[in-house]
C-alpha cells in the first residue's frame, strides 16, 4: 500500500475500509517461536490446549521472524542477546508488534541492581507495544496482553490520515463540527 | 522376498500406531470433556494464598520501611512525613516493572498492613503504567477485597465469620446474576486497560 | 572410605605439596601446592582406593589474600568424595586487570573441567594452563574485565547495547549528534545505585521497627507452629 | 567417528558434496531455549560442532554475593525454572549446612512432596517438547494439560504458578493446607492412567523408536568422565541417585522406590529412547514416592522456630564453606557457598546439572545427521537458565 499510507482524508469509507483491514490483521496475529527463559514456559502454557491460544487466531508460532507479525520477548535479554533480538526484529516484515513479557523484559526485573550484563528492558532495544509485567505473569496476564494488543491493532489506521500534530487535531475537530 | 515382508510390514506398522493414537483421540473427542479455559469470558480464581498484585491498608501502616529492605529487587519506594504519630503519606509505590512477587514483603511487615491480592492483570502500553502507587490503587475486585479480610483474619486467629458474612451479599456462585456481574467485571476492567 | 583414608593415602602417593586434611570444616579439604595438583588428581582418579571418576566442579574462589580454586570429586564406586584445593597468592596490588593468577588445568583428565575451567576463565580470571580452548564461555569474547572479581566494575554498554538503566533507547537517538559518553564508573559499583536493604539505613521518622515484640507480627496466639506468616 | 570416514568428502566422485558452516540457534525451535550451536555439515552429515553458550547468562552467582541468604531463594527458582522447588530445596539444605541446622519433620516431608511433584512437572516438559522435537506434536498439549494439574496443585501452599520460592532455609513458606495431601493422591491416580497413554501415543511408538534407538549413544566411561548426571548418567547404566545414595533428606532412607537405569531395550544402552524411557519411570517412581509419603506427613511445625527470624532479621552464618548437592530432574544440582561472616556470603557457586550436561554435546554430534542432533540436544533435556545462570 506504500504510498497511500495515511494520506487519504479521515472519512467514513476510508475508515471504514480501514477497520475491515484492522480487523483481519487484528485476528490472524501470528507470533513467533521464540523462547528465551522463564516466560517462555508460560508462553508455552497459553499455546496449550488450557487456554489455547488459537480461539483468537493466534495459535500457529511460526519459525521465522519473516512470517509473523508478533514477537512476544519473553525472558531476560542480555548484552550478548540483544543483538539477535534486534536482529530478528528487523527481519520482521510491516506491520510488526512487540509484546514485552515478564518484569526482566520490562524494565530489567530482579536483574536490574546486579545484573552487569543484562539490558533493562527490551524497549532500550526495540520499541515495544504492550508490556505484561509479572514473574512470570499468568497466562491469563498474557492473554489479556495480547487480547489489548489486539484492540491497538485494530484501532489501527491504515488509509486515513493520522492526526499527528496538535494543530492536526483541532482541524479535525473543527471539520467535525 | 524379506524386502517385501519388510515393505508391508512397515505399512502395517504405519497403519496400526496411526490407529492406536487415533483411538485415544477418538476417545477424548467423544468422552472426555473440553478442558480449555475460555478466558476472558470466564476466568479460573487463584486460591487465597495467591501472590498477586499488592495492596496497602494505609491507616494501618507505620512508614517503618520494613518490606521495603526485605525486598531482594528495591521495588518498593516509600515516603511520608511524620508528625507525631499522624503520618502524611507521599507515596507508597511498588515497581512492577521489577518486582518478583516473591513476598518476602509480607511476613516482615509488623502491623500486617501489606497484602497480596489474586489479581496479576496489569499488561499497558505504557512503560510508567507498571508503577503502581498503592495509596490510589483500586485495581481491587469485592472477592479480592474479601480474601485479604479472610487473610488478615486467619493471621489473627479469628475463625473465618468475617469472611461468611462479607460473602452473604455477594450472589450465588454460578448463578445467572453472579455470572452478569463477573462479565460487567471484566468488562469494566478491559475498558480501563484501554483508556 | 572417609576423608581422612584417602588424604592418608594421598599423603603418602605424591611426595610433596599436599597439605593437613582441614577436618573442622563441613566439607573436610585438602590444600595442595599448584604445582602438585595434577599429580594428586591423576593418583585420585586412578587409584583403585580412591576411584574418583567424577570431576562435579571447579569453583574459584577470590578471597582476601589469594584465589583459591576449588575441585570436589566424588567416586561413584566407593560412594564417597573429596574437596581438593589448591591457592595462588595475591602479590601487593593485585588487582582484577593487573593480576591473572595461573593454576594448571585438569582438563586432559576429565573432560568435565574443560567448561568449568572456562567459566572460571571468564568470570573470575584465573588462567588454567594447557587447557586445550581457553576462551570465554557465558559472556562475549570482546568482554571486558571478570565480572566475579570484587573490584569490577560494570560497563555502561556492550557492543552497541545499552546496559544502563537510564539509557536512551536505540531507536530514539540521534544519530547526527552522538550523546557524550557516559563518565567512567568508581571502581566495584554496581549498575544503578538504589538505596541498599542491606545497609544499616536509618529508617525514616525514627520509628523503631518493631522487632524486638514479636506480638505485633500477629503470631496466631496460643500456637506452637513456628512458621509465623 | 566411523560414519565420519564412511561420509567423507571425496572430489574425485561425480557427485560430491561441499563443507557448509551452519549456525542452529540462538532463535531455533529445537533448541530448547537460547542455546547456540556452530555446526560444520557435509551434507546432512555434521562433521564438527562448537556449543555456544551464554545467551541467558543473568548475573546469578554475582547477585548471591550482594544479596542476603534468604533473598537469593527466589533466584534460584530461575534458574532451572521448569524446576524450582527443588532448586529452592538444593539452596535450602546448603544453607541449613553452613548454619547447622535442620528443618523440621513435617517440612521434610513436604519438601519431599513438593520436589517429587515437580520433578514430574519437569519431566512433562522434557516429554512433550521431546516429542515436537522429533515431530509429534500430540504428546506436548498432553503433557501440557497434567503439568496444569500440578502448577494448580503447588500454587495451593506456595502462591505461584512456576517459580515457588516456596521452600526457605529452616523449612517451608507455608504450611499445607487441609484436603491438599488428598488431592494430591487423588493426582497420583488420575496420572498412572494418562501415563499410559503416553507411552502408547509416543514411547512405543516405531517411528519414535526409528528415529531415537542408536542415536547419541554415550557410553558408560564417557558420561562418568564428561560429569554426567541425572537421566543421562542413569541412561547409560550407572545407577546413582543422590536420593538414595546419598540421603540428603531424611525421608529418602525410609521411602521405597527404585532407580530406572538404561536397559538398552531398543537399541544401544546409552542412546536417546533410553535417556527418555529413563525419564518416563522415573515419573512412575516420583508418583510412587508421593504416594507413600502423603499418608505419612506428621503433625508439628513447617518451620524451625529459630530461622523464623531470618524474615526480618538476615541470617549471618559464622565463617565457613558449605557444598551441598541435590538430585534434580536434570542431575545433581550442587550449591557451594563460602561465608565469611557477613549477611551474604562471597561466593555462591551453582554446579548446574545442565550446564555439565550440554558438555557433551560437541563429542555426540560429530558423525550424525541434523536431525538426529536435534533428536540428541532434546534427548539431554537441559535448561539454558541454568546452563548460563
Amino acid at each position: 500500500m506504500g504510498v497511500l499510507n495515511n494520506s487519504l482524508p479521515d472519512i467514513g469509507p476510508v475508515r471504514a475500509v480501514d477497520s475491515a483491514i484492522g480487523w483481519g490483521r487484528k485476528s490472524s496475529i501470528w507470533p513467533m517461536t521464540f523462547g528465551i527463559a522463564c516466560c517462555a514456559i508460560e508462553m508455552m502454557a497459553v499455546y496449550a490446549a488450557t487456554f489455547d491460544l488459537d480461539r483468537f487466531g493466534a495459535g500457529v508460532p511460526r519459525a521465522t521472524p519473516r512470517q509473523s507479525d508478533l514477537i512476544i520477548v519473553p525472558g531476560t535479554v542480555n548484552a550478548k542477546m540483544a543483538v539477535r533480538v534486534k536482529r530478528l526484529y528487523d527481519q520482521m516484515s510491516e506491520p510488526r508488534y512487540v509484546i514485552a513479557m515478564g518484569a526482566c523484559v520490562c524494565g530489567g526485573g530482579p536483574y536490574v541492581k546486579w545484573g552487569y550484563n543484562t539490558v533493562k528492558g527490551v524497549h532500550k532495544i526495540i520499541p515495544v507495544d504492550i508490556f505484561v509485567p509479572g514473574c512470570p505473569p499468568r497466562p491469563e496476564a498474557l492473554m489479556d496482553g495480547i487480547l489489548k494488543l489486539r484492540e491497538k491493532v485494530g484501532r489501527n489506521q491504515v488509509f486515513a490520515r493520522q492526526a499527528q500534530t496538535a494543530a492536526d487535531m483541532d482541524g479535525r475537530y473543527a471539520a467535525a463540527k | 522376498m524379506g524386502a517385501i515382508r519388510d515393505y508391508f510390514g512397515n505399512i502395517s506398522s504405519a497403519l496400526t500406531t496411526a490407529a492406536k493414537g487415533m483411538r485415544i483421540t477418538w476417545r477424548y473427542f467423544k468422552h472426555e470433556p473440553p478442558i480449555t479455559i475460555q478466558y476472558p469470558r470466564e476466568r479460573v480464581e487463584p486460591p487465597p494464598s495467591y501472590r498477586g498484585l499488592h495492596i496497602l491498608q494505609q491507616d494501618k501502616c507505620i512508614d517503618c520501611h520494613l518490606c521495603a529492605k526485605a525486598c531482594p529487587v528495591d521495588c518498593i519506594e516509600i515516603e511520608a512525613i511524620h508528625h507525631g504519630r499522624t503520618l502524611e503519606w507521599k507515596q507508597f509505590s511498588i515497581d512492577y516493572k521489577k518486582c518478583i512477587f516473591c513476598e518476602f514483603c509480607i511476613p516482615v511487615c509488623p502491623v500486617d498492613c501489606i497484602h497480596m491480592t489474586s489479581e496479576y492483570e496489569l499488561a499497558t502500553e505504557d512503560p510508567d503504567g507498571m508503577v503502581e502507587d498503592l495509596l490510589t490503587w483500586t485495581g481491587l475486585r469485592p472477592e479480592d477485597q474479601r480474601a485479604v479480610e479472610a487473610a488478615v483474619n486467619k493471621k489473627k486467629g479469628v475463625a473465618a465469620p468475617a469472611t461468611i458474612e462479607s460473602a452473604k451479599g455477594a450472589p450465588e456462585p454460578g448463578s445467572a446474576e453472579d455470572k452478569a456481574a463477573k462479565i460487567a467485571a471484566i468488562k469494566a476492567r478491559l475498558k480501563k486497560g484501554s483508556a | 572410605m572417609n576423608e581422612t583414608d584417602i588424604h592418608s593415602k594421598l599423603a603418602g602417593a605424591v611426595v610433596s605439596g599436599v597439605g593437613a586434611l582441614d577436618e573442622s570444616a563441613k566439607d573436610p579439604f585438602v590444600v595442595v601446592d599448584p604445582g602438585s595438583l595434577v599429580p594428586a588428581v591423576t593418583f585420585l582418579k586412578n587409584d583403585a582406593d580412591c576411584r574418583m571418576e567424577m570431576l562435579n566442579c571447579v569453583t574459584a574462589v577470590e578471597r582476601e589474600d589469594c584465589i583459591e580454586v576449588v575441585y570436589h570429586l566424588s567416586s561413584v564406586t566407593h560412594r564417597h568424595s573429596l574437596t581438593l584445593k589448591t591457592r595462588v597468592e595475591r602479590p601487593a596490588g593485585g588487582t582484577h586487570e593487573s593480576w591473572i593468577p595461573e593454576v594448571p588445568s585438569v582438563a586432559a583428565l576429565y573432560a568435565s573441567a574443560d567448561w568449568h575451567e572456562r567459566e572460571q576463565w571468564d568470570l573470575l580470571g584465573v588462567r588454567f594452563t594447557d587447557h586445550p580452548d581457553h576462551r570465554r564461555i557465558l559472556l562475549p569474547e570482546e568482554w571486558i574485565g571478570h565480572p566475579l572479581r570484587k573490584d569490577y566494575v560494570y560497563p555502561h554498554e556492550h557492543g552497541g547495547m545499552p546496559l544502563d538503566l537510564d539509557a536512551v533507547p536505540l531507536y530514539e537517538r540521534d544519530e547526527a549528534t552522538p550523546s557524550e559518553p557516559a563518565a567512567p564508573r568508581p571502581s566495584g559499583t554496581p549498575l544503578v545505585q538504589p538505596p541498599n536493604p542491606n545497609s544499616d539505613r536509618p529508617d525514616a521518622g525514627g520509628v523503631a521497627p518493631a522487632d524486638s515484640d514479636g506480638d505485633l507480627r500477629s503470631i496466631k496466639p496460643g500456637s506452637n507452629d513456628g512458621g509465623g506468616h | 567417528m566411523e560414519a565420519l570416514e564412511m561420509y567423507t568428502v571425496d572430489p574425485n566422485d561425480d557427485v560430491y558434496t561441499e563443507e557448509l558452516k551452519l549456525n542452529l540457534g540462538p532463535q531455533h525451535p529445537s533448541t530448547h531455549g537460547v542455546l547456540r550451536v556452530e555446526l560444520k555439515v557435509d551434507g546432512e552429515i555434521i562433521t564438527a560442532s562448537r556449543c555456544d553458550i551464554g545467551y541467558l547468562h543473568r548475573c546469578a552467582e554475582k547477585i548471591g554475593e550482594n544479596v542476603t541468604y534468604l533473598q537469593f531463594t527466589p533466584y534460584t527458582d530461575r534458574m532451572d525454572y521448569l524446576a524450582s522447588m527443588n532448586n529452592n530445596l538444593a539452596w535450602s539444605l546448603t544453607v541449613e549446612k553452613l548454619l547447622g541446622v535442620e528443618a523440621p519433620e513435617r517440612a521434610q516431608w513436604i519438601r519431599v512432596i513438593v520436589a517429587e511433584l515437580n520433578r514430574i512437572a519437569s519431566h512433562l516438559i522434557a516429554f512433550g517438547t521431546y516429542g515436537i522435537d522429533i515431530g509429534a506434536n500430540t504428546p506436548f498439549f498432553y503433557a501440557f494439560r497434567e503439568r496444569e494439574s500440578i502448577m494448580a496443585l503447588l500454587e495451593r501452599p506456595s502462591g505461584a504458578r512456576m517459580l515457588y520460592n516456596y521452600v526457605h532455609p529452616g523449612g517451608v513458606a507455608h504450611d499445607i493446607e487441609d484436603g491438599w495431601l488428598e488431592d494430591v493422591l487423588a493426582f497420583c491416580d488420575e496420572f498412572e492412567m494418562r501415563w499410559k497413554e503416553y507411552n502408547t501415543l509416543l514411547s512405543h511408538n516405531a517411528i519414535f523408536i526409528g528415529r531415537t534407538a542408536n542415536i547419541g549413544v554415550i557410553p558408560k566411561d564417557m558420561a562418568l568422565d564428561y560429569g554426567l548426571t541425572g537421566p543421562v548418567l542413569r541412561a547409560s547404566g550407572v545407577s546413582w541417585d543422590l536420593r538414595r545414595d546419598v540421603p540428603y533428606l531424611a525421608p529418602y532412607d525410609d521411602l521405597e522406590f527404585d532407580v530406572p537405569v538404561g536397559e538398552g531395550t531398543h537399541g544401544t544402552l546409552g542412546d536417546c529412547w533410553d535417556r527418555y524411557w529413563v525419564r518416563m519411570r522415573e515419573m512412575m517412581e516420583s508418583i510412587r514416592i508421593i504416594r507413600q509419603a502423603c499418608p505419612r506427613v506428621p503433625a508439628g511445625p513447617f518451620m524451625d522456630k529459630a530461622m523464623n527470624r531470618m524474615y526480618k532479621t538476615p541470617l549471618k552464618p559464622e565463617p565457613g564453606e558449605a557444598y551441598m548437592r541435590c538430585e534434580n530432574p536434570r542431575g545433581e544440582l550442587g550449591f557451594y557457598v563460602v561465608a565469611e561472616g557477613g549477611t551474604s556470603p562471597i561466593r555462591c557457586r551453582t554446579r548446574a546439572p545442565s550446564f555439565c550436561n550440554l558438555s557433551v554435546l560437541d563429542a555426540l554430534l560429530p558423525g550424525t545427521m541434523i536431525a538426529d542432533g536435534v533428536a540428541i540436544i532434546g534427548s539431554l533435556d537441559i535448561v539454558l537458565g541454568e546452563v548460563d545462570r
